[in-house]
């Protein structure tokens, strides 16, 4: 077992990814997420990688456009009103099949907003800022170590789908320190990246990479091309933590740092005598559906909450999920504020006595 | 017999799509050439912009990638840092790079990325059917300057070479032209001299190549060379602007 | 155990140092931990807290709603945190830079003057080793042992001469409480 | 004696070819039009080739081969 | 009664933004827009206005942020990649409650793309492509004539509530031309711009054009202001056509350029005795819940279609509006393929069959 | 007795938020001498930038915006067509204006833009944390430097006012420092020259401030005045580049 | 009247212009008409075609997927779009550069050597208003006066000159199919 | 006699302000703090002033307020 080690969300991700073999970051400095670049501007040198402090987000995503497309393991990040300046390069990205890890340590919008974590990007997040049809996949750790696991898991998931991953945290996630251990991984089986530009020898067809199709005909190819690796994607990469739901009264809808809240939550509750269950979606795209379908069809199961750092966008997934088969209540608080404890209990108390 | 002069093995079998006459097709083939007799061919990596010559990727007969627009610089930042051992290159139109991507370009040449431009300056943005473009001149009627650009409201043309040899990490800089033969044998000795600087890891190099739009410019291709000579040459001055390895003017 | 403790002061007191140390000591005792800073926008002579949670069970919220422990190097500090303690709860002041007692009296509250025992130290940064120190005498949270093992990590290797004065500190503030 | 090959029906008809050669033998061919629809360049007296290639260099879609 | 003109919609988009009294544009190329900006260019100078092309999307947007914040009537107009980019800007006019008007030609994606005609960035816009609690408003012309009157009712909107709207067209209602009527409009009752930046003489507080809220409180009570201007918006302007829906065994829910060919549909099925119902949203978002809760009801409805051209993107809203009362299916086309009549009626016929 | 110095009426009586010794507090004071000694306050529109100057809304007495990171040149823009009568400054940073900035700054010069910009340059990401900027010196530390800049990585520092002043619809650039009361007047006299030239109608008008940031270079306030006369004066030397009024070098 | 047209050619054959007419002249004989345009990347000698519906209630899809009439103006325009006309359809072509007949069996075809014509009427671009003479002609759809009207107002007042030549053209068009 | 007014409470103790006097009569209060908790900068002997607002000009928080 490797040593536990006591690190800021941001280092452990820039370390996380040095450890998955990313050798290559790129990226502009936003709060609150700069210790990201700064750790990756001290670390990459050492492993004969290379980070360059480009000159905006946009320029930043499409050196990772570039890099990836040459066949490397590459990394952004970013918070929120950067992430917005990257969405057509991430359109690009997705549209010429390159795997890239994206990560965003959300920040209070919209506009300039503030630094104070939130989930507000969930929109952006889940359902393509950017143009055209395209997904990502979006993972949302919940403590530092899972941060850890889901940035090595990303890069995987990335290259074996030829697809980018944002990695969607929060200041708080970004800001904090936890125990972290980085553990030994049994490598994923990976495809070769046999269509990156490397150089043309005449031992492999040349290397295109792009993401034109001038003939709409080609264009819809590929884009039903690109349905059926998300298809694939929906079905294998879903991933979720259920917890305390059989014979829940209340199923809380949360995920990130704010599950954790709600985790105390139940604790709080249980010692009332009410019993809350938690999904926790880990991957927000795909979105854990039948998790829901399951649990919430139980008898006990009066309603749905979902609790998000945001004026309510993950609940159109919760709601979708749940398909009218239960009422879908929604909690939030916004701006850069957390939400608290009790006025989480005290939702579910409404809920419970008719009151929402 | 011996051939003195055929297709450059650096470009594909794919007929250009290009409008009669135009002459961005002269300066692929200029680059193509280079490749050839650097032999650089396999190590080559090529960057197509958005605009007239999105297809390059179909053209020139190496890697390729079509970028952003206006990004190129920065996409070829990406694959440079990766493979520091390659040679990078990327093409881009006046659109492409002195518009949209004016922060890309000075960038790459601010941190003097071992890069090469071939920037074609045609005045005007061809692919989307003849807007002015900050290089039009003064006075030039677009589709988006009607009455001719105007410089209360637009601005005088933007002269990049001038501008980027104020950087300290571009290497070579030089403006040339494909009007005709004497020129272009000229531009030709300018882009193969790009592609040494980068070779020799001295920094970010660059060619400003001026072309014509026989289309947007509503010109027969013998005219827009001939206006191309009258009417953008003294503006944009030919000759090498910088060169840190030796000559320049 | 479940210490819910809230550590504030000036930017520049060293306020994200003693949290990350008595986490980094939480958790070398096997304890769950997290530490969680304030952050903004950078500027000097701002005020700056923390966070820290060290606990038996896996840690839900980073965030101490009700603290178990609130430490207050400065007036502002005290000011701000005292209604976040728990009735019990801990309340350490500085009292080297704090004029004013507590007005809570439902929990136990201790003056350390931490800036004046830095001081006959020979070094006024240490102020907040000397609030450690009594911190980990009247909690049991860690040994100072730990707290010292944990200081070494942080340092890294260059600054390990200034272990001495470290220890020096924490016992000395560990003594002002005995 | 220099011998100029023009891939015919990549020509455009641009007329680029037909202002550069020193000997003014390049011109076009006005009574056929090539698969792409354009008439295409020609060299009508090849005897007075020099194999300079200046029409090949111009050409901005690679129609031309010259030997010598 | 105004005389009737052949315009294609581009053209008429522009001339009635200046019969709206816009005065500024600015604008970068784009196909297949391009000849909204031209025309602004042409027209502009002659009604006292200004017409510049910006270096980049980016600076469009920012522009019209400028212009917008000293009071103005501006818009700006772009197609897929270059509204991605301008994604940012829009976040910072929503957090800063600015007027405007956005007009997006929608081409295929993702990345370059195609330049034909698709709805695939229906996400981007009714989600919000930016980061923050957001949205703008989002109308969805089917004719020349609609978007035309939709121009103009979108600026009113814009300065009613200070917040952007979204033109959402595609490349086929851009470049189609039709008759068109540059109709009388009775002016509605807007509120005076007194907040705008306009210099400053002391007779009003001084104006202050910001999104920036670095107390997380603060920043969530502009949050939840933001929101109540919402709902009042979800509540005043929700706009739609219900055709032929009254005893609907189908219901298609279609918007923009494809909805006229669900018209034809509808014609070609009534001859072989298929009932088919049109629920045609105009406001995308505010998205027109209640008229499918309501039709979706009747008896005969055995389920609902959505038609798009996209990979699936209004089929969420439709599903959240239907929530579980029927079957919600989606056809669509993609990356510049237009659906056809007679696919879109086999998917009816397949679905009555039990076959879908 | 008179007020021989006293706080210009262009300024609010909000406190600065900048660290102690921060120059930032010294230039916002300049431009308000200026607008106070043109008299255009009542009709002076400001665009504060994304950096540390972003709470300059709070002190400049006058109508003011708040710009997304590097694009205040744009919005200066979109105000100055709406209102060209009235007078539009933008104050900005050197990661806001020199590195996200770099397109909009130089088009605004390009197109001539008649708006005023107030460039801070501190050769540091003030706040977000001194993360190297275009401008910071070869071999300087910052939190994204931790090496110093290397110019192999990271290239050379960028020289704006030299840059701009290769175009042609830039009329008036200077750079300028307030390490020293000399200084410091000269600096002023030139804002109030950028002003005129903007109220002339003449074009687009920028001086670079050189300015110091004592929390991040790691320096007393004291040690940053002579860091930055000492550092950067040499490599971003003073004066004024272009003139097109008269004057220059 | 529910008329589909599809006009194509060359680009630079008026082929956008005929289109627009037509549709000009049905919109102001009172009908419900559209226009829409195949568009690309701007490239010399491309192919251009458009979709034109003129019809006695609204239009509903501007795409025309099976036409009452189809105009060729050249042999890869035959090609593409013989098939998209209906049964008894009207497949009008430019025989002066179509090398050959149609294949289609089940349709009305017209030969009309319009570039001839235009030849002989001492202007090659004209070559598009014979067509349309022709297709008024036959199908009714608008009086040559009103295309003619239409001309006007789409010629702008600097070409009023034109406009003899052209009404001659579509005279001589009608003539050849009458 | 000239008069300087310092606004204490404003002042950030950067002591810029001593650098510049051209009498050395501006000095850093070390036993006293303001309310932002800083040692104000203070002028030891008012007689000596000259007026010429340097101080004041070099103060980034424009504390000083000079009169003559
Ligand atoms: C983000 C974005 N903005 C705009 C466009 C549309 N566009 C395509 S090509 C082009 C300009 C091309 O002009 P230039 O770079 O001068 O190249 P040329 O065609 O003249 O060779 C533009 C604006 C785009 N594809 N993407
Ligand atoms: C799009 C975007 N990218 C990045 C940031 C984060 N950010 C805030 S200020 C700043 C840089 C400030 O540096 P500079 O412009 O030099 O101003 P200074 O603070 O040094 O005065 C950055 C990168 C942001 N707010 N928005
Ligand atoms: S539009 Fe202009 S630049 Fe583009 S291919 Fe044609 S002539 Fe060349
Ligand atoms: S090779 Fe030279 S001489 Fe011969 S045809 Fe070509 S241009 Fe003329
Ligand atoms: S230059 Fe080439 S394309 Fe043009 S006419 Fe001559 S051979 Fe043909
Ligand atoms: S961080 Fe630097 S630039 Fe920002 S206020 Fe402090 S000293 Fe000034
Ligand atoms: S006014 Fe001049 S002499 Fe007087 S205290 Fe200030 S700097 Fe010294
Ligand atoms: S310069 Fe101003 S802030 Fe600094 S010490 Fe002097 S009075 Fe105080
Ligand atoms: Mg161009
Ligand atoms: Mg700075």
């Amino acid at each position: 077992m490797a040593e536990k080690v006591l690190m800021k969300g941001n280092e452990a991700i820039g370390e996380a990814a040095i450890q998955a073999g990313c050798k290559y970051f790129f990226g502009y400095p936003i709060t609150p997420q700069n210790e990201i670049p700064a750790y990756m501007a001290k670390k990459l040198p050492k492993v004969g990688g290379c980070f360059v402090q480009a000159e905006s987000e946009i320029a930043a995503i499409n050196m990772v456009y570039g890099a990836a497309g040459a066949g490397a393991r590459v990394m952004t990040s970013s918070s929120s009103p950067g992430i917005s300046l990257k969405q057509e390069g991430i359109s690009y990205i997705a549209g010429a099949e390159l795997p890239c890890l994206v990560v965003n340590i959300v920040r209070g919008g919209p506009g300039l907003g503030g630094i104070q974590p939130a989930q507000s990007d969930y929109f952006q997040a889940t359902r393509g800022g950017g143009h055209g049809d395209y997904r990502m996949v979006v993972l949302a750790p919940s403590t530092v170590q899972e941060a850890v696991d889901l940035v090595m898991d990303g890069f995987d998931i990335a290259d074996m789908y030829r697809n980018p991953v944002l990695l969607l945290g929060d200041g708080m996630l970004g800001q904090m320190m936890e125990p972290v251990e980085f553990k030994e991984r049994k490598p994923r089986q990976l495809p070769e990246k046999t269509w990156a530009a490397t150089g043309w020898k005449g031992d492999r067809p040349r290397s295109v990479i792009n993401s034109l199709f001038i003939d709409p005909a080609e264009l819809e190819r590929h884009n039903i091309k690109l349905q059926a690796k998300y298809d694939t994607i929906e079905k294998e990469e879903v991933r979720y933590e259920a917890y305390n739901t059989e014979g829940a009264q209340v199923i809380i809808a949360s995920y990130g740092t704010t599950s954790r809240i709600v985790k105390n939550v139940i604790d709080d509750a249980a010692r009332e005598g009410i019993k809350i269950g938690l999904i926790r979606p880990i991957t927000l795209w795909p979105f854990p559906k039948e998790i829901f379908a399951k649990v919430v069809g139980q008898q006990t199961v009066k309603a749905v909450l979902a609790v998000e750092m945001s004026l309510g966008q993950m609940v159109d997934d919760v709601r979708l999920a749940v398909n009218g088969q239960k009422p879908v209540y929604f909690y939030g608080r916004t701006g850069g504020m957390v939400p608290r404890p009790d006025d989480i209990l005290r939702q579910v108390k409404m809920i419970l006595g008719g009151e929402a | 017999m011996v051939k003195v002069f055929e297709k450059p093995k650096a470009l594909t079998d794919k007929p250009f799509h290009y409008c009669p006459g135009c002459t961005h097709g002269i300066i692929h083939r200029l680059v193509a050439e280079a490749i050839d007799e650097l032999d650089i061919q396999q190590k080559t990596i090529g960057v197509a912009p958005v605009g007239c010559a999105v297809f390059a990727y179909d053209y020139f007969n190496c890697d390729m990638m079509e970028a952003a627009h206006g990004r190129a610089p920065a996409v070829a930042t990406g694959i440079k840092r990766v493979h520091p051992d390659k040679v990078v290159f990327t093409y881009q139109g006046d659109g492409d790079l002195a518009s949209i991507g004016a922060a890309e370009i000075v960038h790459a040449a601010t941190r003097g990325e071992k890069i090469t431009t071939i920037f074609v300056n045609n005045a005007i943005y061809g692919m989307t059917g003849g807007q002015m473009a900050p290089t039009t001149l003064v006075g030039q009627v677009t589709a988006t300057s009607p009455y001719g650009r105007q410089p209360e409201i637009a601005g005088y043309p933007i002269r990049i070479s001038e501008m980027l040899s104020t950087i300290e990490g571009a290497a070579y800089i030089a403006r040339v032209s494909v009007h005709d033969i004497k020129h272009l044998m000229q531009a030709k000795k300018a882009i193969k001299k790009a592609f040494e600087i980068q070779i020799k890891g001295k920094g970010f190099s660059i060619v400003e190549v001026l072309s014509t739009c026989p289309t947007n410019w509503g010109l027969t291709p013998i005219e827009a060379l001939n206006w191309l000579k009258e009417n953008m040459i003294p503006y944009y001055p030919l000759g090498v602007k910088k060169d840190i390895d030796g000559g320049g003017e | 155990m479940n210490e819910q403790i809230i550590i504030a002061g000036f930017g520049g007191q060293g306020i994200m140092l003693m949290g990350q140390l008595l986490a980094y000591a939480g958790m070398l005792e096997g304890k769950y931990v997290s530490w969680l800073p304030s952050y903004g926008p950078e500027m000097r002579g701002g005020t700056a807290n923390c966070n820290v949670i060290i606990s038996d069970s896996p840690v839900g919220s980073p965030i101490v709603t009700e603290a178990t422990t609130v430490i207050a190097m400065n007036r502002p500090s005290l000011d701000k945190f005292e209604n976040s303690l728990k009735k019990d709860g801990l309340l350490l002041i500085n009292s080297s830079l704090v004029d004013r007692q507590a007005e809570r009296k439902d929990v136990r509250s201790y003056y350390i003057d931490a800036n004046d025992i830095a001081n006959q130290l020979g070094n006024l940064k240490v102020a907040n080793m000397v609030m450690l120190g009594a911190l980990v005498e009247l909690t049991g949270i860690a040994s100072i042992k730990t707290v010292l093992e944990s200081l070494k990590k942080v340092l890294g290797p260059s600054k390990q001469h200034l272990i001495p004065l470290n220890e020096q500190a924490l016992e000395r503030g560990g003594l002002r409480v005995k | 004696m220099p011998k100029v090959t023009f891939k015919e029906d990549l020509c455009k008809g641009c007329e680029l070819c037909t202002t550069v050669c020193p000997r003014g033998i390049v011109t076009i061919a006005k009574d056929r039009i090539n698969k792409k629809g354009y008439n295409p360049a020609i060299v009508t007296d090849m005897d007075k080739c020099t194999g300079c290639a200046f029409c090949a260099r111009i050409c901005p879609d690679v129609v031309i081969e010259v030997e010598k």
